[in-house]
This record gives structure tokens, C-alpha cells and sequence, in this order.
């Protein structure tokens, strides 16, 4: 097992190095950070001294080096517009982020999962093409066409739901529904697809010929076994957490990462959104490492083949 | 009711379609208590299809009708709770690949103690000693510690003995074991056929044996039905039939068979293969590979009829009675001094 | 006479690690095997799955490497695998495969199929290619409205045909058959062992036949060799081991054939399981299982030797190396 | 040589007739009407310089945000009085090419880094595999929001970094298929009748796995019009003048409560083409496969 675990975890501390690589590309590649920090109209002595003070000078693989020290000793610099510190910055809109993604992730869960087994268990009834239909909307209607839909009708031609902000649990409603109804699509239909694909196995043949209610063989025989695909959809969603809000966020002006994201981009606030992507991308990371580890406690076969 | 109707499994003109069509033509099939029987064919026969749909375990879109009586009571159209009764209490089932037959995700004694729990009510500790002796029983050494493993950890041959123990849970009164050695090797299979035999020494329960391979079927069944698309083609003791097979299509099978002993011949196939069951040909289905067909054969079907010696046969042109067959006479013979 | 295929000592060794705690451990495929194959002749090789027989067939012809021996195709060693020598080398041998479904390209006619090698090699201009196609089909029993067909339109038996015809196609002077009949129906299988007798016959090709059938090897085989857990323990011309087997293990493999009509009862039947091939017991890796086993037979590997008429044998009581002859004779 | 001719063309026309009504009996309404929108989306990108009636940048100041119905402007005008229509055709064509050439680009580079790590295995797959992982580990979306706002946004950068999108699953889709292939199957054989390399490749693993990745191609492109349109939405993807559906959806937001029509118009084009996709890409899956028919 802890071998298992030190395997998977080398291979999370390669992908967050990538990303620190791609991070620091982009941010050599954008432009030359000396005429960013201090402008065009520095003469060339000052722009040599800014130069020396960060290590400019040197070669590029230790500035590599040093960026990455940075980096794992928790410093991500500092804002260039308020003059902050961007992990602060990034971590101060945390909660606001996961207000909508949180309760968004839960429905997906308590609807997606039933409705997808459900229809899986009922073939060709009215449910089941309800869900394929809902799956099929949840792919194709892209969230920010959702979101203004929804803000139309409710706030619009309604009134009865705000469209906008973060005062109140009710300002959370449209954007978190805007957010679930997709992710309920595809789980459910995800879900559909395993649950169909195991009650064709023959284990659950043997489990009907051994006289076992069908209930019990849903519950104790089938829905184990649908549970490994299942959870690798909604590893990802967890995963997504921080990183799915930001087309959402932006329509309802909800002030949580997405928003911060697109703020700093439009300011080309380098340490900021260096710190975004890190931060998203070591939460997919530690959710995929999660995932791992509940294949190998869902599924004992993986157990022994997991080297491999 | 045991005395006056010894038949523990009837069936009548047992007929199954998937999407229209037809692969089981009116099945007339009856085991009596105690008894093994063996079904032979080649693969889409229908002989698996037949006990699937006799407990109802075929997929939704399978259209089954005719008659299915166990102890008299009636399981075609039955409600899914009486089917459920029936399932692994009076007839338990085990299959062709034991490795995929058996929950990957479940401990194998959890398995076992399930199938106690529903047909006995046994649980906790006197359910785990229950298993533990089916372990035994069914030859997995060192029980005890492999209780809680999981089937990966099994080999073939051992899982299909945990198939065995699961089946013989619930004290069935017939085992219906479908080609339950094809898939495995061949000093396995002995081993495999041999509990069979044995187990059924020792319970006394029934056996419905389905194989395509003659031998297997020969060394644990009294008595064999050969099925060809769909129907039954012969029915005799196995004594019978494998000294003087009648039809033309169990004649056929029984020279095809490479021979371990005597001169290395050619082999005498049968010509053509197997018809698609949406594409049956008219009047008898084997008539179109049947050295022996007359035209008459190509449009009408036989019926099964009883046969003086006792067998049941469907041809109307068989194989003469006692010229041809001393070729299998002798192999019967030289098998039975053996 | 020179032989057409020679091994000598091949051995394949893989690594296999169980469980996330277990260490690499080695898994002796093919371990010391020296085979030889005469053109014309039919070598037949048995064994349970897992004692190496298809391995040992891929190493015959070359796909999977010998980590250690050598095969030499009409006294020349084999080249390496993947260069050009080695693809040319494919026109004088040839698989056939158990799962003919699988080995058939399912977006391609089998005609098109059937004159792959012809193109591969360049046997044959492109103009008569079809006539060497309708040549093929014709040998193997495939009617010519068939050739426009795709494989999953085929019977099995129709699809094994079509993968024996396009083995044919170059002509080759061995053909590896690994089970090649033992996906199909009984009176199928019937149809295609006499093919594969006929077509020998007429071309005079050398044939290695691997199979768990210890039925249709005796019919088709002119020299069989047992396999266990990696290594040869009898080797003989069919006849004689099918009528006396001397290695415990193909006694008790010779015995477990059912025979319609032959009761169980008097049948030697052997306790327990082949060992895990990663495992393999100390000494004879059979003795576990063995009911004459001796205690050399626990600390000593058999050599095969060869004990009369032709035959070769690795078991320590054939050779008269135990006290147990006595036993041996009363099994025999 | 005219009855011929005549004969020859009344066998077309029963051929057509055929054919169409074998269509109509295979394919469901649905898919009818997917191919009937997506080729009409590719007649209007192609001929979008006819059917626009006006420039797209040309402003009607007199009538500014008039509501859709007018037979001067069909779906009305925007807030500078653009006519809604004539920016709806060119956005169709925008937005198509993107797609059209992301997706090739990703089902090209991901098949053969897919095909070149089933090919030589050891240190190539490793490194494809944690290219993959770094492809998931990163939400797209994300990816390219740093992307752009560091390089500025450019037609072809957006289609380079579109081109990005998915292309891990055509990656692990063709990597998978291969090495099946190669184990056991019809490629193993085929390289065992002595055929070189690049012939397994073309002439056999390509044409098995097309269907494949074509059926993931239908998912891709839907996909990379969602992720262009909400990037455009967003502000970074398409730039003004030149404008896209989710460009136009963006700008139409700001007058939601005023004209919906501005925004509900490109929105409803979205969704009918990607669905229209969808449905025809699911079709197409039991269509491309010879042995389910």
C-alpha cells in the first residue's frame, strides 16, 4: 500500500511541476518582467540595477531554480496592482468560490447519481428518456447561455430572484442552480451508462440465480461495482471546485476566484494568476490522488495490479 | 403430491425470441428427481438458453412462453418474488467462466453466507461454520484462511468449486451446471466433473448437465438430449444413444470426435455449418447438412416421437438401427469394459 | 535429412509482480527447451495454460525473443526481430491463430486479407493476384462469392479458413498452428484438422500444432511433446505416447481426456492445481502433484533422457532413479 | 446515346429515391434534422459574404436596439443598430472555423502522439501519459485564460490553443486501440505476416480506430464551440470588430433586460449546433461500426 501511495504521489509532484514550468514559460515568454514592473520610460541603468536586485542577470536555468524555491517555500509574489500578497489575494476568495461550488457539487451528487441509476434500472420509460434529455441539454447549452436564461426569466420577467451579487443566501440560488443542472446531465447520465453496463455482467446473473431479491442485488451486487466509474466523474467535479466557477461567477458577479481570475488577467497580474493556476491545479491533483486510493478501496483487483 | 408426479421440472413447448427471433422452438423437457441429464449441442443450440429462461434469468427484451413447472407450480409469467423462491432453494445454477460468475468487488465467504442467509436463514457464526464446511465439501484446502479473500485470488478450476459451494447453499434439488469445464484444463476438468459426481452421491439432489463435449457428458449423465437449433433432435439414456445414435445429427457428432486410441483416421466432419436462427432453413434445419435427407426433409418438420426402446426421436429419414452404428457399439463397449 | 526449424535451450523469463507489496518476481516462461521440427512433419505440443506452450510457439517463429538459445530455420539462426531480413523471413513461416476474429482485420474483405503477404512480399504481380486469392480460397473449402465478405459476416470455421488461407498465401515451409480449433464447434473443428491434414499433405509444410486437446494432437500430430511449467517432460512419436505414456503427468493428462461412453471411475485423476509458474516447486516441478513422487524428486530436477523407442522423458522414476518402479508399473 | 443517357438517369433518380428513404427508415427524426441544421451552419459559413445584408460593422443609428420581426433588419438591431442577422452569419463562420480547425488539429496531434507511445512504448508513453496528466490536472477553460491574457488574443493563437483541447483523449483513445491491436489482435498478425511498420499503421490500426476518434471528434467539436464561445463571453477569445457567437452573447448580455433578442439569438444557434452534433455524432457511432447493422 505505501508503495502504491509513493507512486502516485511522485506522479502529482511531476504534474504540479509542470504546471510550475508552464507558469514560468508563460511568464518569460509574455515579455521581458523588468519593462513590466517599472515601464517603457525607465532609462537603461535602472533597468539594469531592477535586473541585479531579482536575479535577472543570471541564467535562465537559476532563475528557474530560484523561482521554484519561491514557490515551495509558500511565496508567490506580489500583486502588482495592490501591492498584496497574491496568495492572500487568491485564498481571501476561497470560501466565496466554494459557497457556490459546494452546494452546486452536492446537488449534482443527490440528483445526478439516482437519476442515472434509476433510469438504468427503468430502460425505455419516461424517466429514462427524461434523463437522456437532460443529459443532452447539460452538454450542449453552454452555462453562460443557462445563466442568462435563468436571469431573464427569474429576475428579469419574474423578479423574484436578485441576478447579481453576494448579499444574501438567496443572491446564491441562480448561480449555483446554473452551475448544477449541467453536472446533474452528465452524472446522471454517466451513472446510466455504468449501472447498464454492470447489470450486464455475469456476477449479477449468478447473484438473480442464487435467489437473491432483486433489490438486494441492485444494493449489494451491482451498485459496488458501478461505484469505481462513477467515482472517477465525480473525482473530477470535486476537483473542480475551485476552477468550475469562473463563467458563472462572471455572469452574476459573484467575487470568488473566477472573478479574481479574470480581473487579473485583464491587468496582466502575472503573481496572481500564477497563483490561480497553482492552486487550482494542486486541488485536481490531490483529487485525482483521492480518486486512486478509493479505486484501490472499491475494487480489489486494483489492489494487485496498481503497480503496474 | 412427490409420489403421484415424480417429474421435479417440467417443461412444455418452451419457446424463447429475442427481437422476433426465434431460437427456441417448443422445448418438451421433463428431470426427474435425482437424475442427471445431460443437454449436448453446439454453441447457439439453445441449450443454455433453455434453463436461463426456465428461471428467468434471460435479459428483458427475451419473449418466453409455454409451460415451466417445478413440483407442479408454474414459473412461466410467475411473479419475481415465487421465481426468487425457486432461484439457488430448488434450482441453483453455475456457469461456463467461474472467474466472472463470482462479484469481483465481494469476499468470496460474504458470497456464500448470502445465499445461507436467504435459503436457510442462517447468520453470523453458524452461517460461517455452514460455509466453511461447503468449502470443504467442494475440496478448497485451507478454508478458513481464504474465507476472506476476494475471487481474483482464486484460480479457475477453485472458483468454479466456490460456484459449487455457493449453489449447494441453499440444499437445491437440482443443479443446473452450464458447460461448467469448457473453460478449464483438462486435469481440472476431471477433477471438476468428479465432484460432481460425487456431490451428487452424497445429497442426492438433481442434475441438469449442458455440454457440447460428448465425453464430459458421458461420465456424470444417465441420461442425454441432443438439441440442434433450437429443438430437441434425440433423447435416450446415454447407454442408448452413444451405443446407437439414431439421428443423423448425434450420429454426426460422434464421428467427428478425434479419437485418443485406434488408427489416426481422417475425420468424418459434419459438412456446412450451423444456420442462423433469423435464417432457418425450411422443413428439418439439419436437412441441408444431412447425408441422409430426403426431400421431404426440407419441408416439413418431424416431431419428437417416443421410439420403441424408449428413446425420444425427431427424423424422418434416422440412421438404421442396428447395421451402421458397430463402429460406436465397439467404442461403447471397449469404454464400458474399460 | 537437415531439420526445418531447430531450438535449442530457449528460455523466456518475465517479470511479474504481485500485489503492491510483492516484489518483482521471475516467471521462467520457456525454460531450456530444444525442439526440433523435419519438413513435412507435424511436431505437437500439449500442456495446461500457463506451462508455456504459446510462448514457445512465438519463439519459433521469431516474435517473441529467447533470452537465452537459439532457433535456427533451415540451419541459419533466426535474425532480429524487426529488421528487414526479419520481416522477409515472415514468408517462410507462419501463425495460425485461436481467435481467428481477432486476427482478421474487421474493416478489410478477406480477399483483400488473403493477398496481404502477396503484396507484403511481392510475390506476385498485381494482375494475378486475384487468381492467386481465388487459388487460395478454393484450397481451403472458401466459395468465391465469399471473397467480397468481412470476417464478422463469417462463420468461425469460414473465419479460421480464411486465416489458414492467408498463412498459405506465401508459401510458407512451417506453419505454428497456437489452438487453432479450439474456439470452434465440434463437427467444425472436424472440418478444419482435415484441411490442415490435406493441405500438409499436398505441400509438404512443416507444422508445429499447439493444443490442449490432447484428442485432435493425436490425430494430427506426427511427434507430440508435453509441456509442463515451462519445460518438456516426454517427448515421443504420437503413437507411442498416446498408447503408453511413461511421465506421471502425461499419464494423468492421457487419462482425463473424456471418451463418450468411458466412465470416470478408474481414470487417474491428479489432486490440486498447476503451481503458480512463479512459484515453481523445488526439484521436479511436477512432484507436488505427482502420485509416485519420490524424495529426489523434491531436491533434484529430471533431465530429459531418452528411455527407447524414440522417446525422451524428464521424471525421475521412468529413469529408474527411485525405489517406486514398482509403482510406476502398477499405474501403467 | 440520349435513351442511354435517359435511362441512366432515371436509374439515379431511383437510386436517389432509394436511398433517401432508406435514409429516412434508418435515420430518426432527430438526426434528420441534425444533418439538415449542420449542413445548412457549413452552406452559411462557406457563402456568409452573400447572405449577409449587411456589413457587420455597418451602424443604423436611426434605429438602434429595434426589436427582431422588422423585414429590414430580420433579427433586429443592437445597441450601435448592427444588424443582428448579418452578425449572426458571420459569427456562424467565425466560430465554425475555429471549431473546425481545432478539432482537426487536436484529433491530429493527439492520434500520433497516441500511436507514437503505443509504437515505441518506455520513455515516449511515460512522457506522453504525464503530458495527459498535466492536459487534466490544468481545467482548460484556465489554461487558456492565462494563455491569452499574457499573449493577446489572435485568431490563429486562438485556433493553436483550441487545437489544444482534448487532444489527450484522441491520445489515450489511439494509444489504447494500438497496443489492442498489436497484443493479440489483427495488427499483431499482420506484422507476423511480415508487413513493415508504417503499413500496420496506415493501412490497418488507422482505418480501425477512424470511427473511433471520429465519434470523438463530434464530442470534441461541441465542446471547443462551448470553450470558444464562453472564452469570447468572457472577453479574451474573439476580439471586436470581428465577433463570434459567444462574443456576440457577451456584449448582448449587457442589454438582457432592453433586447434579449441581441443575445438570445447566438445562444440559440449554439445550442441547436452543438446539439445537432450530439445527435448526429451518436448516430454516427453505429453507423461507422460494419459489424452492428
Amino acid at each position: 500500500m505505501i508503495r502504491f501511495v509513493l507512486v502516485r504521489l511522485l506522479r502529482a509532484v511531476i504534474t504540479i511541476l509542470a504546471v510550475v514550468t508552464f507558469a514560468f514559460v508563460v511568464l518569460r515568454m509574455s515579455g521581458d518582467p523588468a519593462q513590466v514592473m517599472l515601464g517603457p520610460d525607465v532609462p537603461q541603468d535602472a533597468v539594469d540595477a531592477f535586473r541585479r536586485a531579482w536575479g535577472l542577470d543570471q541564467p535562465l536555468w537559476i532563475q528557474y531554480l530560484a523561482y521554484l524555491k519561491s514557490i515551495f517555500t509558500g511565496d508567490f509574489g506580489v500583486s502588482m496592482r495592490d501591492k498584496a500578497s497574491a496568495l492572500q489575494l487568491v485564498l481571501e476568495r476561497v470560501p466565496a468560490t466554494l459557497q457556490l461550488t459546494l452546494p452546486a457539487l452536492i446537488l449534482k451528487l443527490m440528483i445526478g447519481i439516482p437519476a442515472g441509476v434509476y433510469a438504468a434500472l427503468h430502460r425505455q420509460s419516461f424517466a429514462d428518456r427524461g434523463v437522456i434529455t437532460l443529459a443532452i441539454i447539460g452538454f450542449t447549452v453552454p452555462s453562460f447561455v443557462m445563466g442568462l436564461v435563468l436571469v431573464l426569466i427569474f429576475s428579469v420577467i419574474l423578479g423574484v430572484l436578485p441576478s447579481g451579487g453576494q448579499d444574501t443566501w438567496v443572491h446564491g440560488v441562480l448561480p449555483t442552480i446554473t452551475m448544477s443542472i449541467g453536472g446533474i446531465g452528465i452524472l446522471a447520465r454517466f451513472s446510466r451508462s455504468a449501472m447498464i453496463e454492470v447489470l450486464g455482467q455475469p456476477y449479477i446473473r449468478t447473484a438473480s440465480a442464487k435467489g437473491l431479491k432483486w433489490r438486494d442485488v441492485i444494493w449489494s451486487h451491482a451498485l459496488p461495482n458501478a461505484a469505481v466509474p462513477i467515482v472517477t466523474i465525480v473525482g473530477f467535479m470535486v476537483g473542480s471546485l475551485i476552477a468550475g466557477a469562473v463563467v458563472v461567477e462572471s455572469i452574476f458577479s459573484w467575487p470568488g476566484i473566477g472573478r479574481l481570475l479574470i480581473v487579473s488577467v485583464s491587468n496582466r497580474d502575472l503573481a496572481v494568476v500564477q497563483c490561480i493556476l497553482l492552486i487550482i491545479a494542486a486541488a485536481m491533483v490531490m483529487s485525482n490522488l483521492v480518486v486512486d486510493l478509493l479505486y484501490g478501496w472499491l475494487d480489489p483487483r486494483l489492489r494487485s495490479h496498481a503497480a503496474h | 403430491m412427490g409420489t403421484t408426479n415424480p417429474d421435479l421440472v417440467e417443461l412444455r413447448d418452451l419457446k424463447v425470441a429475442f427481437d422476433g427471433v426465434q431460437v427456441l422452438h417448443g422445448i418438451d423437457l421433463t428431470v426427474a428427481r435425482g437424475e442427471a441429464l445431460g443437454l449436448v449441442g453446439e454453441s447457439g443450440c439453445g441449450k443454455s438458453v433453455t434453463w436461463l429462461a426456465a428461471l428467468g434469468l434471460l435479459p428483458g427484451k427475451a419473449a418466453v412462453t409455454g409451460s415451466i413447472r417445478v413440483d407442479g407450480r408454474q414459473l412461466c409469467g410467475a411473479e419475481r418474488s415465487d421465481l426468487e423462491e425457486v432461484r439457488g432453494g430448488r434450482i441453483a445454477m453455475i456457469f461456463q467462466d467461474p472467474s466472472s460468475s463470482l462479484n469481483p468487488v465481494l469476499r468470496i465467504g460474504r458470497q456464500i453466507v448470502e445465499a445461507l442467509q436467504i435459503h436457510r436463514g442462517l447468520r453470523g457464526q453458524a452461517a460461517r461454520t455452514e460455509a466453511l464446511r461447503l468449502l470443504d465439501m467442494v475440496g478448497i484446502p485451507d478454508a478458513p484462511r481464504r474465507f476472506d479473500l476476494y475471487p481474483h485470488e482464486f484460480s479457475g478450476g477453485q472458483c468454479q468449486r466456490l460456484m459449487i459451494a455457493m449453489a449447494l447453499a441453499g440444499e437445491p434439488d437440482l443443479l443446473v451446471a452450464d458447460e461448467p469445464t469448457t473453460a478449464l484444463d483438462a486435469t481440472i476438468q476431471a477433477q471438476i466433473l468428479d465432484l460432481l459426481n460425487a456431490l451428487r452421491a452424497e445429497t442426492g439432489m438433481a442434475l441438469v448437465f449442458i455440454s457440447h463435449d460428448l465425453g464430459a457428458v458421458s461420465q456424470v449423465c444417465e441420461r442425454v438430449c441432443v438439441m440442434y437449433a433450437g429443438r430437441i433432435v434425440e433423447e435416450g439414456s446415454v447407454a442408448q444413444l452413444f451405443s446407437q445414435p439414431r439421428h443423423p445429427y448425434t450420429r454426426g457428432l460422434f464421428d467427428a470426435i478425434p479419437r485418443i486410441d485406434g488408427p489416426r483416421d481422417r475425420l468424418i466432419p459434419i459438412p456446412g455449418t450451423v444456420p442462423n436462427p433469423k435464417h432457418l432453413p425450411a422443413g428439418c434445419s439439419f436437412s441441408p447438412r444431412c447425408p441422409y435427407a430426403v426431400d421431404a426433409c426440407g419441408s416439413t418438420y418431424p416431431s419428437l416421437e417416443f421410439q420403441g426402446d424408449g428413446r425420444r426421436l425427431a427424423c424422418m429419414r434416422p440412421v438404421p438401427a442396428v447395421t451402421t452404428s458397430g463402429e460406436a457399439k465397439r467404442r461403447i463397449h471397449e469404454g464400458l469394459m474399460a | 535429412m537437415t531439420a526445418l526449424l531447430e531450438a535449442e535451450e530457449l528460455v523466456r523469463i518475465y517479470e511479474v509482480r504481485r500485489g503492491i507489496f510483492g516484489r518483482p518476481s521471475p516467471v521462467r516462461a520457456v525454460d531450456g527447451i530444444s525442439l526440433a521440427v523435419m519438413p513435412g512433419e507435424t511436431l505437437g505440443i500439449v500442456g495446461e495454460s500457463g506451462s508455456g506452450k504459446s510462448t514457445l510457439g512465438r519463439m519459433l517463429l521469431g516474435l517473441d525473443l529467447a533470452q537465452a538459445g537459439e532457433v535456427r530455420f533451415a540451419g541459419s539462426p533466426m535474425p532480429r526481430n524487426g529488421t528487414a531480413e526479419w520481416r522477409a523471413m515472415r514468408a517462410k513461416m507462419q501463425l495460425v491463430y485461436q481467435d481467428p476474429l481477432a486476427a482478421l482485420d474487421r474493416r478489410l474483405t478477406i480477399a483483400a486479407q488473403i493477398g496481404e503477404p502477396l503484396q507484403i512480399h511481392r510475390l506476385v504481380p498485381r494482375q494475378y493476384q486475384a487468381d492467386r486469392v481465388a487459388e487460395l480460397m478454393e484450397a481451403v473449402g472458401l466459395r468465391s462469392d465469399q471473397a467480397g465478405r468481412f470476417p464478422h459476416e463469417l462463420s468461425g470455421g469460414q473465419r479460421q479458413r480464411a486465416v489458414i488461407a492467408r498463412a498459405l498465401a506465401s508459401r510458407p515451409k512451417l506453419l505454428v498452428c497456437d489452438e487453432p480449433v479450439s474456439a470452434l464447434d465440434v463437427s467444425i473443428q472436424a472440418q478444419v484438422v482435415n484441411m490442415l491434414r490435406d493441405l500438409q499433405e499436398r505441400n509438404g509444410i512443416g507444422m508445429v500444432f499447439i493444443s490442449h486437446d490432447l484428442k485432435v494432437v493425436r490425430n494430427i500430430a506426427d511427434r507430440v511433446a508435453v509441456m509442463y511449467l515451462g519445460r518438456i517432460v516426454e517427448e515421443a512419436s504420437s503413437d507411442v505416447v498416446f498408447r503408453s505414456p511413461q511421465h506421471p503427468y502425461t499419464k494423468a493428462l492421457v487419462s482425463s481426456v473424456p471418451v463418450p461412453g468411458k466412465p470416470l471411475e478408474g481414470r487417474m485423476i491428479l489432486q490440486g492445481e498447476p503451481p503458480n509458474p512463479a512459484d515453481r516447486p523445488s526439484g521436479c516441478a511436477f512432484h507436488p502433484r505427482c502420485p509416485v513422487a519420490q524424495d529426489i524428486c523434491r531436491t533434484s530436477s529430471p533431465a530429459l533422457r531418452r528411455i527407447g523407442d524414440g522417446r525422451t522423458a524428464a521424471c525421475h522414476a521412468v529413469a529408474g532413479e527411485t525405489a517406486s518402479i514398482e509403482t510406476m508399473r502398477r499405474m501403467a | 446515346m440520349a435513351s442511354v443517357d435517359m435511362a441512366e438517369r432515371s436509374q439515379l433518380a431511383g437510386w436517389l429515391r432509394g436511398s433517401i428513404s432508406s435514409f429516412r427508415r434508418k435515420a430518426p427524426l432527430s438526426v434528420a434534422f441534425g444533418i439538415f441544421w449542420l449542413a445548412a451552419m457549413v452552406a452559411i459559413a462557406l457563402f456568409a459574404d452573400y447572405l449577409r445584408p449587411y456589413d457587420i460593422t455597418a451602424m443604423d443609428l436611426t434605429s438602434r436596439l429595434s426589436a427582431p420581426g422588422a423585414l429590414r433588419h430580420l433579427l433586429g438591431t443592437d445597441e450601435l443598430g448592427r444588424d443582428v442577422l448579418s452578425r449572426l452569419i458571420q459569427s456562424v463562420r467565425v466560430s465554425l472555423i475555429i471549431a473546425f480547425g481545432a478539432t482537426v488539429l487536436s484529433a491530429v496531434f493527439g492520434t500520433a502522439l497516441g500511436f507514437a507511445a503505443a509504437r515505441f512504448r518506455g520513455i515516449v508513453e511515460h512522457l506522453v501519459l504525464a503530458l495527459a496528466d498535466f492536459q487534466a490536472a490544468l481545467p482548460f477553460l484556465i489554461m487558456s485564460l492565462a494563455v491569452l491574457a499574457f499573449f493577446g488574443s489572435s485568431m490563429v493563437l486562438l485556433v493553436c490553443l483550441m487545437g489544444f483541447y482534448g487532444w489527450e483523449r484522441y491520445a489515450r483513445i489511439a494509444r489504447g486501440l494500438a497496443i489492442s491491436a498489436g497484443a493479440q489482435g489483427y495488427a499483431a498478425a499482420v506484422v507476423q505476416l511480415g508487413a513493415t511498420p508504417a503499413r500496420v499503421y496506415l493501412r490497418h490500426i488507422l482505418p480501425n480506430v477512424a470511427s473511433t476518434l471520429i465519434v470523438s471528434m463530434t464530442l470534441t467539436f461541441p465542446e471547443i464551440i462551448l470553450m470558444e464561445s464562453g472564452l469570447s463571453f468572457l472577453g479574451l477569445g474573439v476580439q471586436p470588430p470581428e465577433t463570434s457567437l459567444g462574443n456576440m452573447v457577451g456584449f448582448g448580455r449587457e442589454y438582457l433586460t432592453r433586447a434579449p433578442w441581441i443575445m438570445l439569438a447566438p445562444a440559440a444557434v449554439i445550442m441547436l449546433t452543438t446539439l445537432s452534433i450530439s445527435l448526429v455524432g451518436d448516430w454516427l457511432r453505429d453507423k461507422l461500426d460494419p459489424t452492428v447493422r
